[in-house]
């Protein structure tokens, strides 16, 4: 399955309230598509459509893919709750979506995605007894277990420290290779580094961020994606002033 | 322990308002003289016991079972759903036990009435309380199996099962309630053999005492059932 | 009006007859008397709610007022309803019980546990059977739908003024074996019984001479009274109730205050004899006449 | 729509099964007569139901008041619950039909003993389901009530009061289904009213029709019942 | 109620594993401590003990105040995740304090702090119907309503996007003044703008970590601001490649 670009057009409508008006979103297959904006703006509301999960907010433009087919089935959203199952452990959680499929699991994967998110010897654990970034970076490696061509991270690493942050980031740029990804997040410096394209969308409408020209994901030492992060910054800062 | 003093302290307030009412021992005979009973007729009360439990083990067996593959069957397959469903909250409707002499006219006075009986009593709980759970799948894990295009038996499977493991525990609990009351009736309707049998005859010959003793015999076998049901079902409370 | 209230053997049924005359012919209210009828779930309730003190006369069977006397109920009986026996044991004419030695190894059912048990091992006695040569079944209710749906190949328990009609109701022929005839000595079937500790006899009187007059009018003008009967309740009116009353009404005691001691001491003596009591009531514990009582 | 195509299907059966078993109509009257039987004893059968239902209504509503009352005390007060939990584990299993003849007895044969049999029926599943819900707060809203400080009434009533709501319902779902067994039991057992009594008066007179028909409506009464108590589960299902 | 000073002190346990040994860490009364760390060394567990709660951690030299009075009832602790209550409204859900303690709730008060959160006009919406961010905030108001002399705070704004988190920050260091506040947070910038002292959790032990001299909470232009969040980030990305 080849990655296919995404085009997300008109207004973001929640009954008769207007979200975001006038979005012209385009994410490109390969690249990281990144969301920032106000608490409450609706991003979430946004992932769940693209997701094809119901949802009382609507686009008004839909959501179009160039291969013109239909999106179900080709995405995968790791959703701001962590959605873990209580009862399965650590392992069972990861490899839900091929059991799901009614799939054999690959469970050498499975065991290996959870080494790399750092759970190595945490696999017969319950949720319940993880801690909050530990059960964030379960749902993440179960996200990336599934192997889709469209991927949407609703604040993927808000849970997390800074240097298991970078680790992570790094992890999923690379297993998402090729995949249209969609991001969304509060934090500049994760835009800064991951973003192919930013849109900042507050209630005026989606604006577009300046990055630096270099590909994503871009090193955490380099000059430019520091000097992208402050600038971001301050734009997020003013955009608040502004609404 | 408090089970223990629990227990004692029934039997004291029983002894108690034996002594404070002075009510006749042909209708409510003292502890002591039941104990008595118990103690002259093992044997007697052990046979019929075994009758009882027999059948109720079976009915129940049969009941939970069926209703258990009621419920799946009806979570998995929509068009089986708007048929039965209805049906299903039908039948839990109609007193069971009012068809108890109607079951046993037409299965005969042995073990198969009483099997039945039980099963009809369990296989409506099992199945409304199972089946309930089963479609109540909360929105998140929703979310998540249709992203995952969850093929519909392991969506079944892996997250309507457990999830719905809680309910079933209700209509176990439930069923372990109401299984012993039907064998009762259903030996009260026709039987000649079990502990209704023997209570509906002690009861003829005024043997209050034996009457009681049978009843205790059935109290102890419900509360058994009924705390076996109950740990299961607290094991599955999340 | 003194307050009494009676409860009944069964549900209102013919053998009732001079009880519900007596009350719509308005004898009890011209005797003083406000009867409130009350009819039991169990048979083997009405003796017992006499004695806890619940109702002050009941109707029941003669073998079971012994029964009660030998389980400590303090009970007397101070009336005849009924004086001759009911119960038999009803087989299908066409059945494969042709005699009581064919019951061996099969099944026959009883409504009323105690009494009707201790009748069959009597009449099986008879017959040099014992009570573990048969299956015995409670049938609860359902007397004749057992006996016609094959359930059970006899019935104990069964008033051949009642069920051999409801048989030849539904096209099938019953035969009955009379007890009296397999060895047991004849007795009064419904008897009034009373508590002799809480007992008002000169009232018991007053109702006993009410249903005597009602009795009376029955045998003298058996139709009249039936109608009268069947029009107290649409439920009454049915074509069994109809049959049973044609064998009924010979049977009412025409004198039910009468005592006959020999009757009490007989059946006293014969349970002992069969191993259903150990005996010794003397007749005069059992039944006494109350009709000589005055307030 | 369904559920009167249900009822439609539920009819149909029946009066297949009559033909093609060509069963006596004393054991299983067709749907056709037992309408039959309904129309012609209207006045009769309305009476009885009428009986039947205050009955019920004053019973359920005595059980469910008494038995929230109780789970609420006991949830509130440690010490009431080391004595009473494992005596409500006792009593849930004592069969409490079989206790129907001595109620009887004492109460006798009038109103009262059926609306006790229909409060002991509703009040152990109504009191052991909600106080299972009250005890059951979870952990993360128990925290909460810890740090806050909170007083054991406003918790009670702020925190394990609405969360216990969906298991209030499954109790009372369940009284719903028993109620109406009680009525009918303590009805067949002594009674001069009602339509259990009916029920056995006219199975006593081989008039299976009528009972059914009062089977019937007492089946519908269920229903109602259980419909209205269905409702109110579910509103409090989350 | 003033303030007491409190002092955590030990080895960090959960059953015979160490989480985080030699602790000796001094909250003072009317200052913010600040406690970051790698996710799952025991931070949350930590912020458990000091609020008196269950929790399957213990602290080998135990948590003492410096008035010597118990700390039960006298800390307030907003967890890390949410809490709400799901069948209550927003205004229910702040006012639940006072309510459970038996008082009358100060409803006045409560809708400015829902006000002050951004939560206007939200006052009768259920948990449900709000996003990620309006339930943090919704948390964190009803944290600020409870008025103790002692707060936790584990990672209040990690669901915020950059104003919103500044606006929170500023609002929770006026309505805590005077009070004994730890936060945890994975953010440096967070870190360097809140923190009176800072400490560096690892399964190493406790470090203090390096802060402007300026009083806290410092202006986000403060060049000393964004320049402490720089050396922090290097000291937290450095802390993780040596454990
Ligand atoms: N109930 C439990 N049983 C066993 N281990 C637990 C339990 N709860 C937490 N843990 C473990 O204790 C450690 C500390 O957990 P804690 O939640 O305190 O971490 P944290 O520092 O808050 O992490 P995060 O930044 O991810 O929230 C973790 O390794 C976690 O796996
Ligand atoms: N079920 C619902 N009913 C009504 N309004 C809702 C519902 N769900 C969300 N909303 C509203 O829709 C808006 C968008 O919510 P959404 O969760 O998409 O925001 P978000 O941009 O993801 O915010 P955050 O950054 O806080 O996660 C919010 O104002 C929220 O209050
Ligand atoms: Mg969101
Ligand atoms: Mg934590």
């Amino acid at each position: 399955m080849t990655a296919p670009d995404l085009h997300l057009m008109g207004d973001l409508r929640m009954g008769d309230r207007l979200l975001c008006p006038g979005l012209d979103l385009h994410c490109a297959a390969g690249a990281w598509t990144v969301l920032l904006g106000p608490s409450g703006v609706g991003k979430s509301s946004l992932a769940r459509l693209v997701a094809s999960l119901p949802c009382p907010a609507y686009l008004t433009g839909g959501i179009t893919a160039d291969d013109g087919a239909s999106l179900a089935g080709r995405v995968t959203l790791m959703a701001q709750t962590d959605q873990l199952l209580p009862w399965a452990d650590a392992l069972e959680n990861v490899t839900l979506g091929a059991r799901l499929r009614g799939a054999r699991p690959d469970r050498g994967r499975a065991l290996d995605l959870l080494r790399r998110v750092g759970l190595d010897g945490h696999a017969n654990r319950r949720p319940a007894t993880l801690s909050g970034g530990q059960r964030q970076r379960l749902a993440l490696a179960r996200t990336l277990m599934e192997d889709r061509p469209v991927v949407v991270l609703d604040e993927p690493f808000s849970a997390l420290d800074a240097a298991t942050r970078a680790t992570m980031q790094d992890l999923a740029a690379e297993v998402l290779t090729g995949c249209t990804v969609i991001l969304i997040t509060h934090d500049p410096l994760e835009a800064a580094r991951m973003a192919t394209r930013a849109w900042l969308l507050d209630p005026a409408g989606a604006a577009p961020l300046d990055l630096p020209v270099t590909p994503a994901p871009r090193r955490l030492s380099d000059p430019a994606t520091l000097a992208a992060q402050a600038s971001l910054y301050r734009r997020l800062m003013a955009a608040d002033d502004a609404a | 322990m408090p089970p223990i003093l629990a227990l004692a302290f029934g039997l004291g307030l029983w002894q108690a308002v034996v002594w404070a009412t002075a009510v006749p021992h042909f209708i409510l005979p003292s502890p002591v003289r039941v104990a008595a009973a118990l103690w002259e007729n093992t044997a007697l009360l052990g046979a019929q016991a075994a009758v009882t439990l027999g059948n109720l083990a079976m009915g129940l067996g049969a009941g939970i079972l069926l209703g258990m593959a009621t419920a799946l069957n009806l979570a998995i397959s929509p068009s089986a759903r708007i048929l039965l469903r209805p049906l299903m909250v039908f039948a839990q409707a109609v007193p069971v036990f009012a068809l108890a002499p109607i079951v046993t006219l037409w299965l005969g006075y042995g073990a198969p009435s009483k099997i039945v009986m039980v099963a009809l009593v369990t296989y409506f709980p099992v199945t409304s309380a199972f089946f309930d759970g089963l479609m109540r799948l909360p929105a998140d894990l929703d979310d998540l199996a249709r992203q995952m295009q969850a093929r519909p038996w392991p969506r079944l499977m892996l997250l309507q099962l457990p999830h719905a493991l809680p309910s079933l525990g209700s209509g176990l609990r439930l069923a372990a309630v109401q299984a012993p009351f039907a064998v009762i009736i259903a030996e009260w309707v026709g039987a000649s053999k079990g502990l209704g049998h023997l209570m509906l005859l002690s009861n003829g010959r005024a043997q209050t005492d034996l009457m009681f003793a049978a009843l205790i015999l059935l109290a102890a076998i419900s509360l058994c059932l009924f705390l076996a049901a109950d740990r299961l079902a607290r094991h599955w409370d999340r | 009006q003194d307050k009494l209230t009676l409860m009944l053997d069964w549900f209102v049924n013919p053998d009732h007859g001079p009880i519900i005359l007596a009350r719509e012919k308005g004898y009890f209210a011209e005797a003083g008397l406000e009867v409130e009828i009350v009819t039991p779930a169990d048979p083997n309730d009405p003796p017992r709610m006499v004695a806890a003190g619940r109702v002050d006369l009941a109707v029941s069977y003669q073998p079971q007022l012994h029964l009660s006397r030998h389980a400590g109920l303090p009970l007397v009986r101070v009336g005849t309803l009924v004086e001759t026996p009911l119960t038999c044991l009803v087989v299908l004419a066409d059945g494969p019980v042709q005699s009581i030695p064919d019951l061996k190894g099969r099944k026959v059912g009883f409504a009323v546990a105690g009494v009707q048990e201790v009748m069959l091992n009597a009449m099986l006695a008879h017959h040099g059977l014992t009570p573990k040569d048969v299956e015995q079944i409670n049938i609860g209710w359902s007397i004749s739908p057992a006996l016609m749906s094959g359930q059970v190949d006899a019935v104990i328990g069964a008033f051949r003024n009642f069920e051999l009609n409801q048989l030849a109701l539904e096209g099938k022929t019953g035969r009955c074996f009379f007890p009296e005839a397999e060895g047991i000595p004849s007795y009064d079937e419904l008897i009034y019984v009373a508590d002799p500790t809480r007992m008002d006899a000169a009232l018991i009187a007053r109702f006993l001479t009410a249903t005597e007059r009602a009795a009376l009018d029955i045998v003298n003008d058996p139709d009249t009274a039936w109608q009268i009967f069947r029009d107290t309740d649409k439920a009454l009116d049915t074509d069994l109730n109809r049959l049973a009353w044609a064998d009924t009404w010979p049977r009412f005691a025409l004198r039910p205050a009468a005592l006959d001691l020999g009757r009490y001491q007989r059946l006293e003596a014969f349970l002992a004899a069969s191993g259903a009591t150990p005996g010794g009531i003397p007749a005069a514990d059992l039944a006494v006449d109350v009709s000589g009582a005055t307030e």
